[in-house]
């Protein structure tokens, strides 16, 4: 929609030109979860199912790995997306802000079989964004005098309160994308963004899950919202 | 129109032109569909999405376009995706004129209780925090009472609290009370209902508007 | 580029069909300037002349407004930009990153008619961010043990130090864009984007100078880097 | 080739492919005419541009498009815009991955001073205290000494720290030191310079490395 200048003149073919070179980043879902090991910390995008990397999640339940902690909004529904893995008793500990609408969670939680540390959608969506721009933390006026400040500093700043969220990071984040290009610029589709972009840049190793992988060139640097730093690797939905 | 559909009717009288609305669960959703034809607002959707428009038939679903509710919604002309982030700087920053919500209960200093039961674990909170401490205007839709017929404007609250921040407005079946430094005033009774009714059913205490006119609508 | 699904058949014309009177957040550079009073603090877009908002800032300097408090990154170049309103001593504070480029700051500076506060360039461009996000303020790792840091906070978090910051916010921002659409939504152009899209956001009155104004639906809802619930009014490039 | 060029090109081969690299404006600047062939690296520009590609010819410049130094430029295919706030949250995150910046002093435990002068007004900081917090490798390029003489490499920096941060690569015009715990280590001559002559132009103490070599880069 935008034009945009591209010195292909004055670089011609060196960069881009060795076919298959810059495609390094695509792997299969199974060679993206054996990098994963039982223990990790993971970041999993997704507003309930949308947005949500349901290949990625689909071959981490395929998988043998276990004691997860992971850190998404929601923990799927009952038997769909990050739901297999609770059902399957491979979360150790989840940290997002509404795991009520997945009774198994509920259920897993009073069992003790998982612990849940819960924070307002916004605190937790900007302590990844914190996370990923390496800050130390920040004060938010929201929570202050509920009980999920309890246990939180609580500061007076300009004469207002605040509390102190730290910062989130993960080992992996797992997120999905509408498309990638073969650098792994990423764009993201309708409401389906979410979380993706933030816990993109807020974790050691990036998977992005996407449904199309374009060539370099082809999503304009005006519209990209992922710039391709933050991506380590790159699956196709619901494939190899 | 039900009841729900009449609470949902009288806020949508509190929106102005050019206002940025964010809807909660439950009556607020119902809220857009009473939007008097002159004025113009912006749903303001806190899953990232400004400019939400009506539910989609059923062939039009998008599965990536959906409300904070998790409903499959569409968008108007001039609408704008962000991500959660930006969504919630958005609501943090005070950028959202009006933010509509459901309450369990509300207390009497007009501070409310809308996330969490006592007694039941507590595994959700969403962004039910962030709208009530960031919108410049916070509006609450509700039965006035329970099933069991208890009155959810109460003295103190016995659930958990959402935040110190007091909500300014509070649109029940039975009337409608601002919310001032010194407390609840009771500007409006819904049509049928007596002031008595309105004071046997509600716990806590609340000052009545000088202005005020039974069945009609008053400026406090 | 971005295909998307817009739901005209289900709302017709009711909303957009007045003709003009979403225009309504269009006015002339002498309107927008005639809000401003003196002693003002005022966020100023751009990274030395690049994305600056020079007609609105033209409009200022042949205004009688002075004692201003400007942020902004850097203040022009001598005669240029806001370096006019340096040089018309309409400035009694500045707030950025690098003003060394423009000789007649450090004069100015060096004859005690204005006060400079220094902050590293991510430190002030997050302080924006955090001003618009209603954060209290952050923790950065940037200018820990530096001059820049003497009166800071220092705190250490996991291990590293940290120096507090607070946010920053301003009573006007005076930002560029590349295409507004008469809601105010907005796109920037390359890197004139820089401080523009975190100053939209962090100001009582916010007024976007722009290329171009475009219908309603003219700019995909993917694109869109500024929504329009941030602009109070927009001006056009060199107009009036 | 001039002796900066020498610098820039002995710096440019500390580059490999794939890596996120900033490049400050001097010595920096000219690194990029001599990233080998075979080494496809993405510059990054604080002011919002990853991908940055060569000056323009004077009829294709475009007045949005500069670099961090305020000089015209290009975006190669694949590039990408964002904002200040989001630039420099790649760089203070560590996505960066290796940063070039000239220095005014280097003192013997890698320590830069780059961002302001004794005695002067200090009115310009940039972004060259987030570049050398937050990269995850930087490498320093300078002349050896001041134009009177003087050595930049010294025991304590007279001029105000950019970081405590150390450094991990100093690249001059006569050698090349690596940064470790210990302080500074000579890894390297640049051809027809003298261990003695190194020595008697650098005022901070440094180590020399086991496996140095005359004129010869060398593994340390």
């Amino acid at each position: 929609m935008l034009g945009f200048f591209i010195s292909e003149r004055l670089y011609p073919t060196k960069v881009y030109g060795e076919e298959g070179k810059r495609m390094s980043k695509l792997i299969t879902c199974e060679e993206a979860v054996k990098m994963i090991k039982s223990g990790s910390r993971i970041m999993v995008g997704g507003f309930g199912l949308v947005g949500a990397p349901l290949s990625l999640i689909a071959a981490l339940a395929q998988s043998e790995v276990k004691d997860l902690e992971i850190i998404s909004n929601n923990l799927g529904e009952p038997g769909k997306g990050l739901g297999v893995l609770v059902r399957q008793k491979q979360v150790k500990k989840a940290i997002g802000s509404y795991f009520t609408s997945n009774p198994e969670v509920v259920q897993s939680y009073q069992n003790q079989e998982m612990e849940v540390e819960l924070l307002p959608q916004g605190t937790m969506s900007e302590a990844i964004r914190a996370g990923g721009a390496g800050l130390g933390g920040f004060y938010t006026p929201v929570s202050v005098g509920t009980k999920i400040a309890e246990n939180k500093e609580e500061r007076t700043i300009a004469g207002k309160k605040y509390v102190f969220q730290e910062p989130l990071k993960a080992n992996f984040a797992l997120v999905k994308a509408n498309k990638a290009d073969q650098l792994g610029n990423l764009i993201y589709n309708k409401s389906a963004r979410n979380f993706n972009p933030m816990m993109a840049t807020a974790a050691d190793v990036v998977i992005a899950e996407v449904d199309e992988v374009v060539e370099v060139g082809q999503i304009s640097p005006e519209e990209i919202i992922t710039p391709h730093l933050y991506i380590d690797f790159i699956v196709l939905k619901g494939g190899n | 129109m039900n009841i729900k559909q009449y609470i949902a009717a009288r806020a949508a009288k509190e929106l102005k032109d050019s206002d940025i609305v964010n809807l909660g669960i439950g009556i607020p959703t119902l809220v857009a569909d009473f939007i008097p034809s002159d004025v113009q607002v912006f749903l303001h959707s806190e899953n990232g999405i400004l400019g939400v428009g009506p539910t989609p038939d059923p062939e039009h679903i998008d599965q990536d376009l959906v409300n904070a509710g998790k409903m499959p919604v569409t968008v108007l002309n001039g609408s704008s995706y962000f991500d959660s982030a930006s969504s919630f700087a958005m609501i943090r920053g005070g950028h959202v004129s009006v933010s509509i919500l459901g309450v369990l209960q509300i207390d009497a200093k007009g501070r409310i209780a809308n996330w969490a039961v006592p007694g039941k674990s507590v595994l959700g909170v969403g962004g039910a925090m962030d709208l009530l401490e960031g919108s410049k205007k916070v509006i609450v839709t509700t039965m006035h009472t329970t099933n069991k017929g208890e009155s959810k404007i109460v003295k103190e609250l016995t659930y958990p609290i959402t935040s110190e921040r007091a909500v300014d407005l509070i649109i029940t079946d039975l009337a409608v009370f601002t919310v001032k430094e010194d407390g609840l005033h009771l500007i409006e009774l819904a049509p049928g209902i007596s002031l008595e009714e309105a004071q046997q059913k509600t716990d806590a205490p609340f000052h009545i508007a000088g202005s005020f006119k039974k069945g009609k609508e008053v400026t406090a």
